[in-house]
């Protein structure tokens, strides 16, 4: 474990800051008292367990509840019928054509993929919940099925959604630069008929669920949940139930993972609410695993047709076109935001000027695709990745030296993009030097000479990234411009309480993000005190009037938004705390500091109030003071400075800050099977200051983990009927111990000039592990007739496809250019 | 234990240390068992298969997936959930989880904890590999594992 | 999933049709036939355990006859619903050649879905090929059983 | 997670076992359980009685008789691997035993359930044939032994029928001349086999069986005879392999099509035999 740091300032004394303080979480978490949302109970809760369609596209003809309802022990059901009536179909964020798209929280009349939930039962044990949904009668009509994206945009191609007047949910051309320009003077243009990137998820291992009371007295909801994003679940729910949004009050304490996975759970909480409501009791759902893979929160697959790439003699790539086609499965939960967000980094780490790329979305007979983690950007940057990695392969280039020429240069940050997007830090030549340093890329000749002695093909590959934090929600303007939304937000509220305790509370839902620790780091500086003496609430309560309309965790941002928040309130409090410590010793705010747990003058330290002295004053012992105490307790919504996109050009600024990873491997793959195995991998990471460095790391070695499993082992294939082949952990296989690389990982540091703390999001990564392994691969296979590598996940049948019949990849590439006219 | 088969059962076993006796439906699983009848929600359920370890405790001393035994079959046994292991004091292996940061979301870690402690009673100084081999039967989606494995080694060595 | 093959009957034409165009021959060709029920010459339903060894799979199945040519072709439309699975299967029968010896050959189209289509793919083919397997040697039997009867008659 | 409603009975002795089995329609052993209760969940399958083997403590032993390993069938994959009796008569069971699953798994799941199971991507069916091994199944009128061979009729059967119980696996004790090796590709390490081979030689003759290419396991017929009674050398191993694909027809899946696994099936013979060559010269 290596870690290099370059010179950097940041906005912060260092104390806590910067050091691997032990986690606050830990402590409850490893004793088995974390509070995840399946172990809430309630008196007199009924089960709930959704009736799921076994059909991939089908009319439902008819729902019969009437046998289900006969059992003992079951309490009510809920059915697409009555949804239709007692609620309105959920808002959309397309415009035109997906608009029009109807969506509830129970199929309306028709099925669109396997395990859609088209009716609910609530039963008293969990048992019988299951045993009466059996018994619901749906007669269906079975209708044609479409799983290929490209298939759906065909004429005649089965539709999903009549009211869409197709399959095309949005279309929209993004060109940047003179692109035809940039191909006319291309000494070398290489074409690439079709790249695909798979359809997977993070499975985070727990699943979604929700504990749901209603209160007939108030009309209030409590909605006990692990939706890691209740500021969105919040605006879609409460339009599509007709009621205010404070009628619906979410609540979570632990969460086992999110990734983005867990974004859209809002039908099914939807669900909950109309069965507690119509039941008269506490409805809790968990749902099964092979729901969530059959419904949940699919990546968006991917298709990059057609894809040209303009370069120079010299190596220099002045630009790339292509027609994307990308998969968003039967419904748009968050979709078509996956449209435009790779737009972030639309030339990857590159220097790109010239860009054109002509975007269609499609449904199909899937699960709806929503975020996952690196959503949309990850797609975009293995697209990058591969057509430098295929470039350099057709046109005899140095891997490394074609990414040194034209990756984007220290020299040049802050660096606008060609859409107007700026990173904000970044050195990424040095990162490049130094993951080669971690890997001993000057041994790989050796050692694939070594390989080869023992019947084995080495390859070494690598994959650079970006992970942009911190949306802009202006984006969304940018696929439908009557949308409301722009910048984002967080909150935090920081109070010295009456025994002198700090109590910090969040508007975030943290899925193992440390949020408890990070923050009391932050203020444990600004206050002086030790950070064992700062209490950060566990969890999220809207009730709390800790969070704002973007707040939950999410989009890498807690960084910059979560702990901007905390830093501004924090620096309330103590100005408040210094003001009512020199009305106390009648002397100016400025002699005061805070440290060592007192505020003193700073040139007399015995002058000092210990801090619960202070929270004492304004809540318990307040008289007799000429003016008011202030209060000692502030909340600030923390605002990252952001303009609206221009719309026409599609270009703004679209997100704050831009952490980067490049991530190395090493692959031997065995010629007879296909099998490969990595051998050696590593990864720099560069997210400006590192609060706590352990932390930070262990998000590293996280996405690092989900991009190893992307590429070799996880996919949620489909067959041509729309059964998904893999809806379970035999099928779909999850990396374990045995099957993870040895991993050698070092940070640079270059602060963000553009927030609080120096710091950057980092927490999703850019599926790195995914890039260089596809690289590794194709370098492997040079040996055996030059494949390219065309496809995101490379299980070992498809590899030995590729060994076997290099010339069916080869057939995908074309080199053309004056050289060749 | 009766020999004529029935649909629900009279279930007495220890759990950590105290004695629980109770009707149970055959067809419980021990997890829900636990999880629902017990209180002891320690235990986590991650898949519908056998296959993620999230509800590992020790039946009679062995680590088994709690979500593949029916909670009857436990009858007569005796139970410890990762609730069960710190007394006033934490083991060596949960302070070692915390110190290398071997968790991030917590949820795998009561089925993680429960596995490695298992092996390091066993084999108090085990190998990075046998380490990984007792593991193996454990999904964590968070860490990668690298720091997993550097806990339980850490603690094996009684260096944590 | 789609299967094929071929057939060859020591049997006239006539008989192995005889055999394919009876439903309760048919049914006797069936694994695991619990009770079956004739509605019409086109339509007919059997209730069925499919023996899956860890317990067997309870189905009740609708057939359809959805296309015939004496001697020469029929098509068969079976839909099956139970507790854990759901099947559609299309299946057609061409018959040739000439005297005592008969070809059959046969095409199934099979659609499995439900937590059997879910969790079974990576057994279901070598299930179905078995199935199909048996069917096949029990045909044979019926259409023996057949020719031993018309030379009787 | 939630099973069907199911009735269940813990024997204290074989004849009760069996006496329960033969009189419950629908009745199964359940016996480890790591695959049987998982298959509950899905309610792809649902016995409506389990007779939980887990007091018949006189199926969990090992034993060596004369020149035969007697494993009783409710021997968890854990026992196998610590057991001293394996260890000098025939490793691989044990060798085998231990990339089964994981170790929860292998503390709860037994030989007997393995092969009664018989699901084709399962690691003993292949192992049992190659090692000639025989099964003992107990019925109300007394008990038969089955070579293991005859023992597999299909996925998730075998010629265990209702009201029986398989009591005993017996393997032939290997010595000086006999190898055995198992090579394959499995999803992930330890994971699910996509196809596999195994192998023994026995003083020169060779037995090699096939898994994940059909219902059951797939003798190698062609290369045990142009094996046995050679000197083995890789050439003559992989000449003797060619072509041995292409008379199976196995399943094509997710994780492989038919091609795939014939060609898997190939060169998993050639090292499963390599590796028993080495080993049978010791």
């Amino acid at each position: 474990m290596t870690t290099v740091e370059t010179e950097g300032t940041t906005t912060l004394q260092r104390g806590f800051v910067g050091q691997n303080v032990p986690r606050k979480e830990d402590r409850r978490l490893v004793e088995g008292q974390g509070q995840f949302v399946d172990d809430v109970k309630r008196h007199g809760m009924g089960y709930l367990h959704f009736v799921r369609s076994p059909y991939p596209h089908a009319r439902i003809l008819s729902i019969d509840v009437s046998a289900a309802l006969e059992l003992p022990g079951v309490y009510g059901t809920l059915t697409g019928d009555e949804v239709a009536i007692l609620t309105d179909p959920f808002f959309q964020i397309a415009a035109e054509p997906g608009g029009s798209m109807k969506d509830y929280a129970l199929s309306v009349g028709k099925v669109r993929y396997i395990g859609e939930p088209v009716a609910a039962v609530v039963a008293e044990s969990r048992e019988l919940a299951r045993d009466a949904a059996e018994l619901v009668m749906v007669d269906y009509e079975p209708l044609d099925v479409v799983v290929d994206a490209r298939k759906s945009l065909e004429p005649g191609a089965p539709v999903l959604h009549e009211e869409c007047g197709g399959n095309i949910t949005y279309q929209g051309v993004w060109e940047w630069g003179d692109v035809d320009q940039a191909f006319a003077e291309a000494d070398h243009v290489v074409k690439i008929t079709d790249l695909h990137f798979d359809r997977f998820n993070s499975t985070p291992l727990e699943l979604d669920g929700a504990l749901v009371e209603y209160n007939r007295g108030t009309g209030q909801w409590t909605i006990t949940t692990n939706n890691q994003f209740p500021g969105f679940a919040v605006i879609m729910m409460a339009p599509a139930m007709r009621v205010g949004t404070d009628k619906l009050r979410f609540v979570t304490q632990d969460i086992g993972g999110g990734f983005g996975n867990k974004i859209t759970s809002h039908p099914q909480l939807v669900a909950c609410c109309l069965l507690a409501r119509k039941l008269n009791r506490p409805v809790q759902w968990t749902e099964w695993r092979t729901d969530f893979h059959q419904s949940m929160s699919h990546g968006n697959e991917r298709w990059f047709l057609d894809t040209e790439v303009a370069v120079r003699a010299d190596g220099t790539m002045t630009g790339f076109r292509t027609r994307v086609v990308d998969d968003a499965g039967a419904y748009l939960r968050y979709e078509p935001l996956g449209g435009v967000i790779w737009s972030q980094v639309a030339p990857g780490m590159y220097g790109w000027r010239n860009i054109r790329l002509d975007f269609t979305q499609a449904v199909t007979n899937k699960a709806p695709c929503s975020p996952n983690r690196g959503y949309s950007r990850m797609q975009h940057l293995w697209f990058t990745e591969r057509i430098v990695d295929i470039v350099a392969h057709e046109l005899g280039f140095d891997r490394v030296e074609l990414r040194r020429k034209n990756y984007v240069q220290p020299e040049q940050m802050p660096y606008e993009t060609p859409n107007g997007c700026v990173y904000d830090s970044g050195d990424y030549p040095a990162s490049l030097d130094l993951v080669l340093d971690l890997i001993g890329y000057d041994t790989i000749e050796q050692r694939r000479e070594e390989a080869a002695s023992r019947g084995k093909l080495l390859g070494f590959g690598i994959g650079s990234t970006l992970d942009s934090g911190t949306n802009n929600f202006g984006q969304s303007q940018l696929v439908n411009p009557d949308l409301q939304f722009s910048g984002n937000n967080e909150v935090a509220t920081v109070k010295l309480d009456i025994f002198g305790e700090i109590v910090v509370t969040l508007g975030t839902t943290p899925q193992g993000q440390s949020h408890e620790t990070t923050a009391a780091q932050v203020v444990a500086d600004i206050l002086g005190c030790d950070v064992d003496a700062v209490h950060v609430r566990a969890g999220h309560d809207s009730y709390w009037n800790s969070h704002a309309g973007f707040s939950g965790t999410y989009a890498s941002q807690f960084a910059v938004t979560g702990l901007g928040a905390v830093k501004g309130a924090t620096e309330m409090l103590a100005d408040q705390m210094k003001t009512l410590a020199s009305m106390v010793f009648q002397c100016p705010k400025e002699a005061i500091e805070l440290a060592d747990g007192f505020a003193r003058i700073a040139d007399n330290p015995e002058a000092a109030l210990p801090f619960m002295a202070l929270g004492a004053i304004p809540n318990a012992n307040n008289a007799g003071f000429p003016i008011d105490p202030p209060p000692m307790n502030a909340r600030f919504v923390y605002r990252p400075p952001f303009d609206v996109p221009d719309k026409e050009r599609k270009f703004g600024n679209l997100t704050l800050t831009y952490s980067m990873q490049i991530h190395a491997c090493v692959v031997e793959v065995d010629p007879e099977t296909g099998v490969y195995e990595i051998v050696d991998y590593a990864a720099v990471d560069d997210c400006g200051v590192r609060i706590n460095p352990k932390i930070v790391e262990g998000q590293v070695m996280g996405a690092t983990a989900h991009a190893i499993g992307a590429a070799m082992f996880e996919s949620f294939t489909y067959d041509d009927e729309g059964n998904l082949l893999t809806p379970n952990f035999y099928d779909y296989h999850v990396p374990h111990t045995l099957d993870m690389p040895p991993l050698t990982t070092a940070a640079i540091e270059t602060p963000s000039p553009f927030t609080p703390l120096g710091t950057k999001g980092m927490g999703e990564g850019g599926g790195g592990g995914i890039h260089c392994i596809c690289a590794a691969l194709q370098d492997a296979l040079r040996a055996t007739g030059s494949p390219i590598v065309t496809d995101s996940h490379n299980p070992y049948h498809r590899v030995f496809e590729m060994l076997r019949h290099p010339e069916h990849a080869r057939a995908k590439v074309e080199v053309t250019g004056r050289s060749a006219t | 234990m009766s020999a004529l088969p029935s649909t629900s059962m009279f279930v007495d076993v220890r759990v950590n240390g105290e004695r629980y006796e109770r009707e149970v439906p055959a067809r419980r699983l021990l997890v829900h068992f636990l999880r629902d009848d017990l209180d002891l929600t320690g235990t986590h359920i991650g898949c519908d298969t056998g296959s993620c370890g999230a509800c590992t405790v020790h039946l009679d001393g062995v680590p088994v997936k709690s979500c593949s035994v029916l909670a009857v079959q436990a009858h007569g046994a005796s139970i410890t959930t990762v609730e069960g292991l710190a007394g006033d004091e934490q083991t060596p292996l949960q302070r070692a989880f915390s110190e290398h940061h071997a968790l991030q979301c917590g949820y795998c870690t009561p089925g993680m904890i429960m596995s490695a402690t298992a092996l390091l009673e066993q084999n108090p100084t085990p190998t990075e590999d046998e380490v990984k081999v007792a593991l193996q039967g454990n999904i964590c989606r968070c860490t990668g594992y690298w720091n997993i494995v550097e806990a339980v080694m850490a603690a094996g060595k009684g260096s944590a | 999933m789609k299967l094929e093959g071929t057939k060859e009957f020591d049997a006239p034409r006539e008989v192995v049709w005889s055999v394919i165009n009876d439903p309760s021959k048919m049914a006797k060709t069936m694994p695991g036939v619990e009770s079956f029920d004739i509605a019409d010459d086109r339509h007919w339903s059997a209730k069925v355990k499919v023996p899956l060894g860890l317990g067997g799979l309870k189905m009740s199945i609708d057939f359809e006859k959805i296309e015939e040519r004496p001697l020469e072709f029929a098509a068969l439309n079976a839909k099956g619903k139970g507790v854990g699975a759901l099947m559609n299967m299309t299946t057609e029968f061409t018959l040739s050649g000439e005297g005592e010896k008969t070809s059959m050959a046969w095409e199934a189209d099979v659609k499995i879905a439900g937590p059997v289509g879910s969790m079974g793919q990576r057994v279901l083919q070598p299930i179905i090929n078995q199935q199909v397997g048996n069917v096949l040697s029990s045909l044979e039997n019926e259409v023996e059983a057949a020719k031993a009867g018309a030379a009787g008659a | 997670m939630l099973l069907r409603e199911v009735s269940y009975a813990r024997p204290g002795t074989i004849e009760e076992a069996v006496a329960l089995l033969a009189e419950y329609d629908g009745a199964r052993a359940l016996a480890g359980g790591q695959t049987l209760l998982n298959v509950m969940k899905q309610r792809a399958a649902s016995p409506d009685v389990l007779v939980d083997l887990a007091g018949l403590d006189e199926l969990r032993t090992i034993t060596v008789a004369g020149s035969s390993l007697e494993i009783g069938a409710m021997t968890t994959l854990a026992s196998l691997i610590r057991s001293s009796e394996v260890e000098v008569t025939r490793p691989i069971l044990a060798e085998v035993a231990g990339t089964v699953a994981d170790v929860q798994v292998r503390n709860r799941g037994t030989l007997g359930g393995n092969i009664c199971v018989n699901d084709p991507t399962n690691h003993f069916p292949p192992l049992l044939v190659a090692l000639d091994a025989s099964m003992t199944v107990v019925g109300v009128d007394g008990e038969r032994v089955v070579p293991a061979e005859e023992f597999f009729v299909g996925v998730f059967e075998t010629t265990v029928r209702e009201g029986e119980l398989l009591t005993r696996i017996s393997v032939p004790a290997g010595g000086k001349g006999t190898g055995d090796g198992m090579s394959g590709v499995t999803l992930g390490a330890h994971g699910t086999y996509v196809a596999n081979a195994a192998a023994s030689v026995v003083d020169g003759a060779w037995r090699i069986a096939l898994g994940c290419v059909g219902a059951v396991p797939v003798r190698a017929t062609t290369v045990e005879d142009a094996l046995s009674g050679t000197e083995v050398e890789e050439a003559a191993v992989r000449a003797a392999v060619e072509g041995v694909g292409a008379t199976l027809d196995p399943p094509s899946d997710v994780h492989g099509s038919a091609d795939y696994r014939r060609s898997l099936a190939e060169t998993s013979i050639v090292r499963a035999v390599l590796q028993a060559h080495d080993r049978a010269r010791g």
